[in-house]
């Protein structure tokens, strides 16, 4: 029997937030469309900080457009901001798509940005012409950053891009569509190989892998830094309609999937994040669940490997290590799962999110655990601060923003997520699918050796 | 003509005006549009206002807490931007007992849809006293209003004032919400007003000396401060307070008994000099510290205001003599190497001629974030015949200055790096610094050594693959000389 | 039929007499054939005799230097193989400066094609020369005969005379080409000798008590020692020499002074016991301290020889307390699962029993890589019927006895180690221990620590892709407890 | 003008050997054949040390066979032992290839192996019966111990597999020969990975990687642990006598591309070792010449991706910085010449290989060098000990054998080659081609990170 205690926040005051306003995630989402910009509806601060936080995790140019409103539009409303930054976007870049994402500003402004778009591709159309207009989708996707989190906001943004974009099912395309949440270009990369393994063709609702990692390559001509290489095309979000499933990885918000099955009949499952042996062999049944995909033997190979190297490595130096886990929900379940797997406690997880489905789940993994599990649910990291203290646990797992809690605690830190701005190549080595199981054990047991064998150094001998 | 419409520009003329090409023969003197807004859907590399006081004024002060007054968003942003370092020294020999501070947290009163309707005063008052209460060693609290609390008109003042006197310390508002002002320039004003109207005069310093200086405008980026900090106490000169790098709070507060202020950023804090003479009657002095020119230069006239003339010479002396070996070096390899700088302001006019004169490098382009016209006068002064000079470059004004100067390197923040990289310009970080601090005589040396990095990283020569290669001889030259060979370089 | 031919020896049916299933109703009271050379061709896990010397009995020393006389690669093997830690202090209260000096060098003569044509004395000679130049800290120098130098014939004991005298320190040559003998345990014999027949009796130690011991045939293997000794020092006993763990040279020089030789490892170093007994009549007595049953029972036995019985109560209790707890939880957790034991030697039969009466699992294998008649009579007498006794089983008859008597664990070593996972069977580490030390109470819970976290690897129940599974259900069934919620686990 | 300073090893006494003898090399290459079992003529300890030092490094059983020479054959020879080890091997595994690994002892009683073989086989023929014996390819491999190295060990093996089992060419089968020398599993999958990308076909010889890194799968009824998956097949070993190229990865020692070139007109090609920008492209080039092979716009997008790396990384964090690298003379010329591209100073470069081509080709590499270069060749880890005691580097680059060294110094150490004990994963994890780069890149960089720049901790801020 394994026993849960679940708190949430109690102070007001929030100190080392865990999570960032909507926006964050709607920028996010619309970077991983080919020859997609966002175009924000706010302060220069709206844009600039997420420039900046993208440029220090992936150490890539982030190309984010804004309307800069100031006291006028404060007064005024931002309805000329909004349509001239539209109208200078379409002329300056000609883009595929532009995501109007709104801010706390523009949402209490108040203002019409479905009308204020309605306007602005009037006006595009007479300076660009209608066939160049045409092919510029415009998007609205509200994220008022006083609602929710950047969780949400990704969630809201694939939503208003699937409703707005995808086009009536015409004949199946017999691909799946993935929505892979707020996550790493190695993390989706090996989505793509796993189902690439499966001979299974996918739609990624969106593909920020290459964008947010892309090659030095001056050579090939057609490259701009505010066109990356890869992400999804809008060609493949008008067909999405047509898939044979959809399954959201993104586990605690797929309204996607949901416009997908109400309107277009397009059937879908949610979760898990695809973290560790039982999480990703679930991802591979919901695959196959939607199509006649296969699960190959060199498949099962890379799943051997994994197995293979719990095998030979968890009871000997993980077993009954704690951890504590923190960051996106998705993440810290699936990471909570497999440090269950390995043999460790996940002794605190800790979410910024305030979601209850979080929490039942992680009951649910707590039942694998072998020991006391503390669930931190809509928490901040000043808490997860405060408890470890009380409670040191062996090693914490999360992103960079709580390196100096594990420097004071003087607990090694195992970086995942974003944003991880201290170490170099994070957001290119995947953690999700039985490869990305094999690199988080990796770290997770050199770590623990670093730590805890190193100094007892003779057990290394063999 | 000295202003220039880019290719990029086309659909948006207005950016003419902001684009300048220095030019000795313009008869009106002209200078780049500055300060003026953004125009909308521009990927711009300004910041918003808040920015411009917590991440730059205030988020230096070691002692503070600071409560952001905003949804969740605002306060995560306002985490671990900026590098500045701090002690736990404070002034009175004793040590503050909370390591990192300033750099470790920051709070905020996490509005949600039901504050924006109701108003978040009450959250506001609340999230205080939990800071207070969380951190009891905070010797002030700083809370500042953000776009959100900004549009719902939340008065901050009559809660901060309440609370100041219900905690016993100083609960201080600061009101530049995100949108106000064209740039964060405009949070860098209200964060000077606010601190001189609320704390400048209000505390004594534990003792004085007639070489009392206030150092005005130094933040301590990436240790800057504690170059400076030696210069100044072998001359004898006592830094009564730092605003704001590695400074508390209580230093803000006794700035008024100083002997005279020195102002090292002009454009963040050169208003609370100004006021804290207009009202103190402490007269300032601008000071330039980047290069060992410039700061020769300043600490002489540092020195003969106190006439501490000869210790002043001593202090040069000394750096320069060490510092001459490795500035000689790095002279020889950047000798006519094309150098854009990309600052907030200043540094615009800090560098080029220390860059140019120290190093041998040639001053191609100049642009900020958010200089105004002083800035952009010195700026041109400064600057040799041809340099373009542009205020607010967009994303794509940048890929046209590349192309059009091509610079050998840019000095720039970190959304630009990556850019640049990818346009195969080396850059290096001149906000936060790379391997830092750049300032003073030893600081100069750190960037000549980060540009020489990143000018001859090994990568520039090897970003193509080729097809053929000369093969590489396998005899090579080599000079005996005792045990070792010295190889010749091909 | 006691003994049995597997499936895979079909074509080598010599191997019979080496697998022995224990039958009570055996009339010939058999024990499988063993301590003979393994057959041509086979997987064996033996090793050779320079390793029985080398990685068995002199490694531990902390103060020697160790010159391998070999080509390079039996210097390289004899590097960083076994955890048998020091720590620096010396009986004379210093400290030896070079700190794990054992562990972390090991030096070789480097013979080259001509040394094995004109012979390898000279570099003999001079590698020792340049060893103690080297580590002039080194108390003494162990060189080892390997099977290069055993056929060519080299006189190593003339050498290591001549050079004792010209370093005036002990230089000893151990005589075990890895050749020689069936096994490494012909390295443990010749280790044995060689320390005896030089060293014992040649120095006298700084002072002595009526109850000094000599501990013999503990290696400290992961820190063993270092949980028996406080075991000793409760009760007054003073450990004179260690017999190598945590070793220096002098302790094997004055071994000839205990009152009482105890022989831990009896497979590896009874030969010394009996020497010293039958040289300088000191008595020896077999203990066995694996387990909290025998490890009670020794120090009994132990404590009545010098009559401090009560103090040996008070450590067996003081530690069955402790250790109490832990004992129940994995008793539970362990009942009836099924061992197999495979260790080198005496491991054999010390083990079984405790794994039985304290843990509750039940041994059905047992197999040595060199043990000998008299070993396997206690093994016979300490398994129950129908275990199979195994010698130096090759890789075939491993998998053979995975299928036939399936077992829950194996305990064994590196090398089988990962062939046992492949077979679904999980591994302990039993020569040099995974989490351990394991002798002792606290010992013995640390490997029934590493037991249970192998056993219960949540990886066995997870390793083939299932394409059905039933859905978990959300509902999971809860019993509030104040503020903690305890899940039911299903 | 950068200056080096070339030194051999000056005492006679070993002291930490950086190398071992020519057995185990010859273990490892008959380890990578599909069926393919060592059997080791010589002492106990010569099969078991080895097997001990795989298990270790690759967490793998190595399932290797011996003669167990004893002091009868000492006087009588080692013809019993052999011809019945043979035997027994062959009747009881049924391999399809034993590579009879001499030793010290064997060559010193100067037992005629080739003779003995033959006699062998024809017992095994009786035993067996004719089709069953034709199957069991029996290789002699001359592994005198005394004479040189693990890395000319490896040499004789691939020489001697290639000599006596290759077939008279007959049709041109398109392929390439690579010899991979003794790498790990990554690094042979990544060679194969390029390969794979260039559509160009290979014979590895010999391919250890799957049989050092095979997943736990019992479930796939064929597997044996002695038989791991993967392997080079002996057909293919046969067939490589029609490939239309050699290239040997394994610079200082390539006999057997000279046996194709000499017998068979098999052209070939050594080196580079495939480590960084312009070693890995070079091995491109080499295989355009042999094959009309393409360099594939993927492929260039991983090299982008390494460039890019080190664009964004190197001049920033690893400038000026030096490293010692030691391990096998190949490497540690791929290297050294990959830290030069860094921007770093191979200040001490080690290898107990006695080879002047080494020592030039570090000359080579010196000349990239900023700094002054130190070449140790036939050299040990004692050696390179006192010289880092005399003159400190930053980082330290090499296997787990220097780890004390590394410990005492409080250098730290980055772990790369064989043998890697004291940490788990790096078998499998690449450092040649450019993604290799990409990891090692990482690999140094976080190192330097956490060692330089966490105690100055807001240096990690952005």
């Amino acid at each position: 029997m394994s026993e849960v205690k679940v708190t949430k926040r109690e102070r007001n005051v929030i100190i080392n937030p865990l999570v960032t306003c909507q926006p964050l995630g709607a920028m996010f989402a619309v970077a991983g469309i080919s020859r997609g910009l966002p175009l924000v509806h706010g302060s220069q601060g709206c844009s600039t900080f997420v420039r900046y936080g993208f440029s220090r995790h992936f150490r890539e140019p982030s190309e984010i457009a804004v309307t800069s409103l100031h006291e006028d539009a404060a007064v005024f409303g931002g309805r000329r901001n909004l349509i001239s930054g539209l109208g200078n976007l379409a002329s300056r870049f000609t883009p595929d798509l532009i995501g109007v994402v709104t801010t706390c500003s523009s949402e209490i402004i108040g203002d019409d940005v479905d009308g204020f778009i309605k306007t602005a591709r009037q006006e595009i159309k007479e300076s660009l012409g209608e066939n160049a207009a045409e092919k510029i989708k415009i998007v609205a996707i509200n994220t008022p950053s006083f609602v929710e989190h950047h969780y949400r906001g990704y969630d809201n943004a694939i939503k208003a891009m699937v409703d707005q974009v995808a086009l009536e099912p015409a004949n199946g395309n017999d691909k799946l569509n993935i929505i892979p949440g707020i996550v790493n270009p190695g993390d989706i990369r090996e989505i793509k190989h796993i189902l690439n393994m499966m001979g299974q063709e996918s739609i990624m609702l969106t593909d920020t892998s290459d964008p947010f990692d892309s090659p030095l390559r001056p050579g090939s001509t057609q490259f701009k830094p505010y066109y990356p290489k890869g992400g999804t095309p809008v060609q493949e979000l008008e067909d999405c309609s047509n898939s044979s499933g959809t399954i959201s990885l993104c586990n605690y918000g797929a309204q996607a999937a949901g416009v997908l099955e109400r309107k277009y009949k397009v059937p879908s499952t949610i979760g898990p994040f695809p973290i560790g042996l039982q999480n990703t062999d679930q991802f591979l049944r919901n695959v196959k669940k939607f199509s006649d995909a296969e699960i190959t033997d060199e498949l099962l190979d890379e799943r051997g490997l994994l197995v293979d190297s719990m095998a030979d490595i968890t009871s000997r130096y993980l077993f009954g290590k704690t951890a504590a886990i923190y960051g996106d929900p998705d993440m810290v379940t699936g990471i909570a799962g497999f440090v269950c797997e390995l043999g460790m406690t996940p002794q605190l997880v800790c979410t910024g999110v305030e979601n209850q489905e979080f929490v039942d789940d992680m009951k649910e993994v707590s039942k694998k655990a072998d020991g006391k599990v503390e669930i931190m649910y809509g928490q901040d990291l000043r808490s997860m601060e405060v408890r470890l203290e009380e409670e040191p646990t062996d090693i914490i797992i999360g992103h960079s923003d709580g390196r100096l809690i594990a420097r004071d605690l003087d607990i090694p830190l195992v970086r995942v997520g974003f944003p991880v701005y201290d170490r170099v190549g994070y957001h290119r080595v995947p953690i999700v699918g039985y490869r990305g199981g094999i690199n988080l054990l990796d770290r997770i047991t050199n770590t623990v050796l670093e730590e805890y064998y190193d100094p007892v150094h003779w057990k290394l001998q063999q | 003509m000295p202003h220039d419409l880019f290719e990029v520009d086309k659909s948006i003329p207005e950016r003419k005006k902001h684009i300048y090409i220095k030019d000795n023969a313009d008869p009106d003197q002209e200078i780049p549009s500055c300060n003026t807004k953004t125009i909308p859907g521009c990927m711009t590399e300004r910041g918003c206002a808040f920015a411009g006081v917590k991440g730059v004024i205030t988020g230096a002060v070691k002692d503070a807490a600071h409560v952001v007054h905003s949804p969740v968003g605002c306060t995560a942003y306002g985490y671990g931007t900026k590098r500045y370092p701090t002690t736990p020294d404070m002034p009175d020999g004793g040590k503050f007992p909370l390591e990192n501070f300033n750099l470790k947290y920051i709070m905020g009163t996490d509005l949600k849809e039901s504050d924006v309707v109701f108003g978040g005063m009450k959250k506001l008052r609340q999230s205080i006293l939990e800071a207070a209460k969380e951190f009891p060693e905070a010797n002030a609290i700083y809370a500042y209003a953000t776009c959100t609390t900004g549009l719902i008109g939340d008065d901050m003042d009559g809660v901060v004032k309440e609370l100041s006197e219900e905690l016993g310390k100083d609960v201080v508002a600061f009101n530049a919400p995100g949108f106000s002002g064209p740039t964060q320039s405009k949070g860098h004003h209200v964060g000077n007003h606010t601190l001189f109207q609320h704390l400048v005069g209000t505390k004594e310093p534990p003792e004085t000396t007639p070489y009392d200086v206030n150092l005005i405008g130094e933040y301590n980026i990436d240790g800057d401060l504690w170059i400076l900090k030696p210069y100044f106490e072998e001359m004898g000169i006592n830094i009564l307070s730092t605003f704001t790098g590695d400074c508390c709070h209580d230093e803000i507060c006794w700035m008024h008994r100083a002997k005279l202020s020195l102002v090292r950023c002009q454009r963040s804090a050169t208003y609370i000099a100004d006021l804290i003479e207009k009202k103190y009657g402490v007269p300032y002095m601008k000071v330039d510290f980047f290069g060992p020119t410039y700061c020769a230069e300043n600490l002489r006239a540092i020195g003969k205001h106190f006439g501490l003339e000869d210790k002043a010479e001593a202090v040069i002396k000394d750096r320069m003599d060490k510092i001459k070996p490795d500035l000689e070096l790095y002279k020889e390899k950047l000798q006519g190497k094309k150098v854009w700088v990309f600052s907030g302001g200043p540094k615009n006019w800090h560098l080029p001629r220390p860059l140019e004169e120290c190093l041998g490098m040639e001053v191609v382009a100049v642009s900020t974030m958010f200089e105004h016209e002083d800035g952009y006068e010195k700026i041109k002064e400064r600057v040799k015949e041809d340099t373009v000079i542009v205020d607010d470059p967009n994303s794509l004004e940048m890929e046209e200055i590349v192309e059009k100067y091509q610079p050998d390197i840019m000095l720039s923040g970190v959304k630009e790096k990556y850019l640049a990289h990818k346009l195969q310009l080396p850059c290096v970080l001149i906000h936060s610094y790379e391997n830092g601090p750049y300032i003073g005589f030893e600081g100069f040396i750190n960037l000549a050594k980060d540009i020489y990095a990143s000018i001859y990283n090994p990568v520039w020569d090897l970003v193509e693959f080729k097809e053929e290669v000369e093969k590489t001889p396998k005899l090579i030259e080599e000079v005996e000389s005792g045990d070792n060979i010295k190889l010749k370089a091909k």
